[in-house]
């Protein structure tokens, strides 16, 4: 048996696979490069249609209001890695709004943005915890968090605009101004955007993340506690939306429980348009991003080119469609 | 007389991969014609050519001497062909009925007929199964009789089965062997692929060997043995299936298992494993042995009993803890359990102690290029690069990446469920190689096997499950079938001679 | 003169006729006075609205038609197109008066509920008011105003009138500012209260919700209908037909259109002397004897 | 096997296991039963909280209001079999209830309500086509066909409600008077679920629905057009839901564009409370039926018990947390 080596039991096939295999090699191409295609395309047509599009004030406005948007997308791509879904993002964000309009008229600027934060993550722990440990569904768990939160919200704020007072000037501050050009949300959003990448590429939590999505009881088998990660994904949505909320307050200068009504529809839209897929285990942070700013051009472009509100609702519709059909081309066009 | 079926020139490319290239395959009615060659040789993708579920890209298929386009599967049943896949495709929420008729359940159901019709062609092939059953209920042999009814069903004069035994215990696959021998002397055209060459030999008349998707040879059964089988399929000869067992010391009790009692029937298991050991622990299916092995690594849950470790109390509540404690588990159901088919080979093999690689909970990319490289070579993995998805890999070299993982792990204790299953004669040698490593580096090994050869040629005692209990003990010089089945039927000579007839 | 002038018509959401009607009226008269005009619809939610102002001023508007969804939350927004050089005209819902803007049209729902409270105790007639209050939305700012303004007006007509106050409201539902809406609340609140003789609603197309239920359950002639808002056009046929009682006057159309004619004077620097920050329409309650005055089958609303 | 006779019609029985295994025999009683209890239980908490809730005339008013939820849960029953998701219900209902106030000005009865039907049956038939296919994503595509549906409906109507003038006059006479002591919607709701009992027990169609979410590979297998069939769903679900919108105006006597919003997660809940899983292959008529009331009475109780409205929404979450406990109770003790 000296050449035990050379192929016994292994039909030359695997070598070949990797070389020859033109299907899977495009595919694959297109599921990394695709998001971005459908970007550049969107982007070249935006131009066409209004000559504000290309300013540096529209691409600021455009990552300036896609900032909260983009900070949940991060947290529920977390949760579709593994197979979840969160529905609660958008009551999350308004408990995160309202509490942090309550907080820093009490609390110094850090103690008010950890409690906030702190909040999230309760309301994701609790989801969590349900999800994870009493394997409830998904779906039903995050919408009754969802209903809940948002009755919360409206408890706290009594049904009224929080005003944090003068005290809330130094978050205002921070919402509203600018630093190396670019507005301090979307520094934020970019923030997270760079840690997440390092977490799911680099990180063990990130690999098992992505491995529970894939094949929840290999994982377990292998001898890591499921549970925990999968309740981990929750925290993180609930921890980002309540920042998402705060970054509402910061920006407008009031705690409303009326923020991030329906959120969670735009937030899923723009980590699906990514390339995630609802099945788990696949998706990732370059294209999430790409695919929260392709979101957010379809709606800047319809305002810049003066797209009638209602005629905006079903157009919107359309070009989803067309992004995901374009996502899924390379598979489309492998059958 | 004109073949029931003739397969000619028959190719079919996936993407620049020949899958089948100019195969040529016929089959005359009441004979079974076995199809044999290494994971990937291209067997499955000629059935599914048969069957109508691909369209080949080139060749002829004749059936009753007349060629045909087959336009689907629906148009293969029609003509009578009928296929039971390796991946059990039944409906698991639906009843055993509707299972059996689902291709062609009346526009209005009448439940009472349907159920009538359902138990004629289960009780003609000998089983007790209510077709009201759901099938998500039933166990893997009976779910293969749903199978087979369903094809009967269909009035089938071609049957095919694609590794039928893989998921059978060696009594059920003994079963279904005497369903198809029934089902040859009614005049129907049988298909077999299996890896299990022992069967092949038992039940069939005829054996083509496909090797890299051609044909490389065929022959009469009579006319055959396992050598030149073996070297059809492999090209070579192939001098020791199992290896020498290089001399190990075995050392100290390392795992003790007392009175080890399930919430499922499993009661009063006793046993225990010593360093450089390995047993192997055998039985009919649904025997417990699974859910043994999974207790003992923390994946089920425990009633009673004891476990010691290393001479210290041992009592598992979930995988991680029995990892922790160096128990480990390749669990018999590789796609579901044992991998990450879409993750990469790399991350895969080292996953089960990624802390080895990481710091701070990143990952060291030098030191795990290092690792899965080494692991790599080890156990001589055939792969295009290591990030490549586990999915890209045959068969047997996905078990491997399974071994390899826990290879890296380091554990003390290894339990192998089914290592083998549906993994070639080749793979199969190098699995036995590494797990006489396993042994060699001083673990404790505990082989669980429905292939009787497989567990006398791999370990130094087995130990033999029936019905939920650890029914006896066999030493090297008890290796015989007979005794092996006598202990698990748990009744005399007689019954056990039946089993295996 | 086309591109001369651009309107900006930013809208909380378009989601509702009120809102749908008031938009399209100010597009009409900017349009016809050859503005070019984009409207976007905020849908409800603060921080689309923020972005579409921004959106707007990016895409060079010289006038902004602005229904906030925030009193101080669009703040910010306003200041922005204003530096920018923007006429900044607030409509319907409040902008905190700290913001720059021109001015804030609306309707006084203080003025109104007092009109329309004090009708009600004219037709109560010392009878105790038995009220089921069909509010708009939770949390909803302008909804409370509107209640409130009702009920004070109630209260005093009842003090003024009799020396005392009989008012009991006996429960809250929810409709959402819509007709089907109104219709289900007023069915629960039926069922656990039979016993009102008031129903009032913070708008019209839920207290037309109501009377559907009412209608259903054979109720209608026991029940005074009053909203403490709109005057939409179904309301007021039925007000003519002596089949609703009273609704606030707060007509979309009115305000877009002033909105829009103070935009262009801002624009032309024709803005009139000492116009104030906050323009209230004239407060009415419109009732069988004024309906004539406001009905016009043929408007949007 | 010598009872292989009995139980005729009941697919899902199966003494053996109810004899022989008690763990999955419970299970699959409370899998049976499960919906049922939770509903007892909170009708009797019900009655304790107002002596308006035992009564006729809110039995009534109960059945009438979740006539639309009920009717769109039918639909998405089947589409949830599947393993789909449809979100578009709650806007195929606006584009329902615009149209056939549209519809009754100018056509006879039997041919506006049939335009309705065929207009909902439209739209689904478009994320069917889609879904099924191109085998695109169910979540984005009807998030997609809720975005355009509700944009036309509004679009249509030009955001007013649409008045059906004195020719709809049938129509809401239809969805406000009784028959045999029952309004007329509770009795199209009642049937439709009879006809979807029959359906998905008695027929081929029902059954592959079934076997589709359950083993969409075995059907396929079985030489089943599985796309047809998936497709077939989402055709079924647009068609209810406009009739849901089309009994919305048949009950308010208006057309408006501002029917169903949000609706989709309230059906989803019912379907989920009712016991059937997201995963597919699960799920059946009557204890989505259950789920509805359920879902229902909560609402109900709480308007007359007068709990306050934000307190409603975090009990909502609350008790639909509680709900999904119990009804997977079975499961979570067996571990
Ligand atoms: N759908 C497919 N797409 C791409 N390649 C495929 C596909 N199906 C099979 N192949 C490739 O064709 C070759 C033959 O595969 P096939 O499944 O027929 O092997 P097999 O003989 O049945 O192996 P095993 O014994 O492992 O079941 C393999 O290289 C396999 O990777
Ligand atoms: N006839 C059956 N009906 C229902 N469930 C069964 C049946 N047979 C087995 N099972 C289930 O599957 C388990 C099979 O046990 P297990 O897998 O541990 O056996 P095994 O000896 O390892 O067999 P295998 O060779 O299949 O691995 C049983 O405990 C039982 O839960
Ligand atoms: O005035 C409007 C309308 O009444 C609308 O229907 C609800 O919101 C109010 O602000
Ligand atoms: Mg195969
Ligand atoms: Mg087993």
């Amino acid at each position: 048996m000296s050449d035990r080596t050379a192929g016994i039991g292994e039909p030359a096939a695997t070598e070949e696979k990797a070389a020859n295999r033109k299907g899977p090699g495009f595919s694959r191409l297109f599921r990394t490069y695709g998001t971005l295609t459908i970007f550049i395309l969107l982007v070249l047509l935006a131009s066409t249609q209004s000559d504000a599009f290309l300013t540096e004030r529209n691409a600021t406005n455009l990552l300036r209001q896609m900032s909260g948007v983009g900070i949940m997308a991060i947290g529920m791509l977390f949760v579709i890695l593994t197979r979840g879904i969160d529905l609660s993002v958008g009551s999350i964000a308004a408990l995160g709004a309202v509490t942090s309009a309550m907080f820093v008229q009490d609390m110094s600027m850090p103690m008010a943005v950890a409690s906030v934060v702190l909040i999230g993550a309760a309301c994701g722990a609790v989801s969590g915890f349900l999800i994870a440990f009493l394997r409830l569904p998904a779906f039903v768990i995050t919408l009754a968090m969802m209903t809940g939160a948002r009755g919360l919200a409206l408890i706290l704020s009594n049904g009224q605009p929080v005003m944090p007072g003068t005290s809330g000037q130094g978050l205002q501050n921070f919402g509203t101004s600018f630093t190396l050009g670019l507005p301090n949300p979307a520094w934020l959003m970019l923030s997270l955007f760079a840690i997440a990448f390092l977490i799911l590429n680099f990180s063990r939590f990130g690999r098992l993340v992505k491995a529970i999505g894939s094949n929840e009881e290999a994982v377990r088998l292998s001898g890591i506690s499921v549970p925990w990660y999968v309740a981990s994904v929750y925290v993180i949505s609930g921890a980002l939306a309540a920042v998402a909320g705060l970054l509402v307050t910061a920006r407008s200068g009031v705690g409303s429980a009326q923020v991030g009504v329906a959120a969670e529809l735009d937030v899923i839209a723009a980590v699906v348009i990514g390339g995630a897929s609802l099945m788990g285990g696949r998706g990732d942070v370059v294209n999430t991003f790409i695919g929260v700013m392709i979101l957010g051009v379809i709606g800047n472009i319809m305002n810049l080119a003066g797209v009638p509100g209602y005629h905006q609702q079903v157009y919107l519709g359309v070009i989803i469609v067309v992004a995901v059909v374009l996502q899924n081309s390379a598979q489309l066009f492998r059958r | 007389m004109t073949a029931l079926i003739e397969l000619d020139d028959i190719t079919k490319t996936f993407a620049g991969i020949h899958a089948l290239s100019g195969v040529n395959f016929t089959l005359h009615a009441g004979e079974v014609h076995a199809l044999c060659g290494e994971n990937g040789a291209g067997k499955s993708t000629l059935i599914r050519v048969l069957g109508g579920e691909m369209r080949p890209d080139g060749g002829t298929i004749r059936i009753d001497g007349e060629a045909v386009r087959l336009s689907g599967p629906m148009d293969a049943i029609y003509r009578g062909v009928s296929i039971i896949h390796q991946e059990m495709a039944l409906a698991p929420d639906l009843t055993v009925a509707e299972n059996i008729f689902l291709g062609e359940l009346p526009a209005r159901i009448g439940w009472s007929e349907l159920n009538r019709r359902a138990g004629e062609l289960i009780d003609r092939l000998g089983f007790d199964i209510s077709p009201r059953a759901l099938v998500a209920d039933l166990s893997v042999a009976h779910q293969q009789v749903v199978e087979i009814a369903k094809a009967l069903s269909r009035k089938a004069r071609v049957i095919v089965f694609d590794e039928p035994t893989a998921v059978l215990s060696i009594g059920d696959a003994n079963r279904l062997l005497e369903i198809i021998r029934g089902l040859r002397s009614d005049g129907v055209g049988i298909v077999y692929i299996s890896h299990r060459l022992d069967e092949i030999f038992a039940i069939s008349d005829r054996v083509s060997v496909l090797k890299d998707g051609r044909n490389a040879g065929e022959v009469k059964a009579e006319d055959a043995n396992v050598e030149t089988l073996i070297r059809m399929m492999v090209g070579r000869p192939l001098s020791q299936l199992f290896g020498d067992k290089p001399e190990t010391d075995i050392g100290k009790e390392i795992l003790r298992v007392e009175n080890l009692t399930l919430p499922n029937g499993v009661a009063g298991i006793s046993f225990s494993l010593r360093r450089g050991e390995i047993v192997g622990l055998g039985g009919l299916v649904g025997s417990g042995r699974t859910e043994v092995a999974r207790a003992i690594f923390g994946a089920d849950a425990i009633s009673s009993g004891t476990m010691t470790l290393g001479g210290a109390a041992y009592r598992p509540r979930s995988p991680t803890q029995a990892v922790k404690n160096g128990v480990n588990l390749v669990p018999e159901d590789r796609k579901g359990q044992g991998i990450v088919l879409d993750m990469g080979i790399n991350k895969n093999m080292t996953m089960a102690n990624i802390n080895a690689v990481a710091r701070m909970g990143f990952f060291q990319p030098r030191k795990e290029r290092g690792v899965v490289g080494a692991l790599i070579k080890s156990l001589q993995i055939k792969l295009g690069a290591p990030s490549d998805p586990v999915s890209s890999l045959s068969g047997g070299n996905q078990q491997k990446v399974v071994l390899a993982k826990w290879f890296h792990s380091g554990g003390d204790v290894v339990i192998l469920d089914e290592p083998t299953r549906g993994v070639d004669v080749g793979a199969k040698t190098e699995i036995y190689s590494l797990i006489h490593k396993m042994a060699a580096a001083g673990k404790a090994v505990l082989v669980i096997s429905s292939e009787h050869a497989e567990l006398f040629g791999l370990c130094d005692r087995v130990l033999v499950m029936g019905e939920g209990r650890l029914r006896g003990e066999l030493g090297p010089d008890e290796f015989t079938e007979e005794r092996l089945l006598t202990l698990s039927i748990g009744g005399g000579d007689r019954q056990g001679r039946e089993a295996m007839a | 003169q086309d591109g001369d002038c651009s309107v900006g018509i930013a809208m909380y959401t378009l989601g509702a006729p009120y809102f749908a009607a008031q938009a399209e009226t100010a597009r009409q008269v900017a349009e016809e006075a050859g503005c070019e005009v984009r409207v976007a619809d905020g849908q409800n939610d603060m921080v689309k609205q923020i972005g579409d102002v921004e959106d707007m001023v990016a895409a060079g508007i010289d006038i902004l038609i602005l229904n906030p969804r925030d009193a101080q939350g669009l703040v910010a927004s306003a200041n922005m197109a204003s530096a920018q050089g923007v006429h900044v005209i607030a409509i319907d819902s409040t902008l905190d008066p700290s913001a720059d803007f021109i001015t804030q049209i609306q309707s006084s729902n203080t003025a109104n509920g007092e009109l329309v409270g004090q009708w009600l105790a004219n037709e109560l007639n010392g009878e105790p008011a038995r009220i089921a209050l069909i509010s708009g939305s939770q949390g909803n700012l302008v909804g409370r105003e509107r209640r409130l303004g009702v009920l004070r007006g109630l209260m005093d007509a009842q003090l003024t009138s009799q020396g005392d106050a009989d008012i009991e409201v006996l429960g809250q539902g929810w409709g959402n500012w819509a007709t089907e809406g109104g219709l289900t609340a007023m069915e629960d609140l039926l069922t656990a209260h039979p016993d009102i003789n008031v129903v009032l609603g913070e708008n019209d197309s839920m207290v037309l919700g109501a009377r559907s239920a009412l209608q259903a359950a054979g109720r209608l002639d026991e029940v005074i209908l009053v909203a403490a808002a709109d005057g939409q056009k179904e309301a007021l046929q039925l007000i003519k037909d002596g089949e609703y009682g009273a609704t606030g006057l707060n007509n979309p159309n009115e305000i877009a259109r002033r909105a829009v004619e103070i935009g262009l004077q801002a624009m032309n620097d024709e803005l009139p002397e000492g116009l104030s920050k906050l323009t209230y329409t004239d407060p009415a309650a419109i009732t069988q004897e004024n309906v004539d005055q406001y009905l016009d089958p043929e408007s949007v609303f």
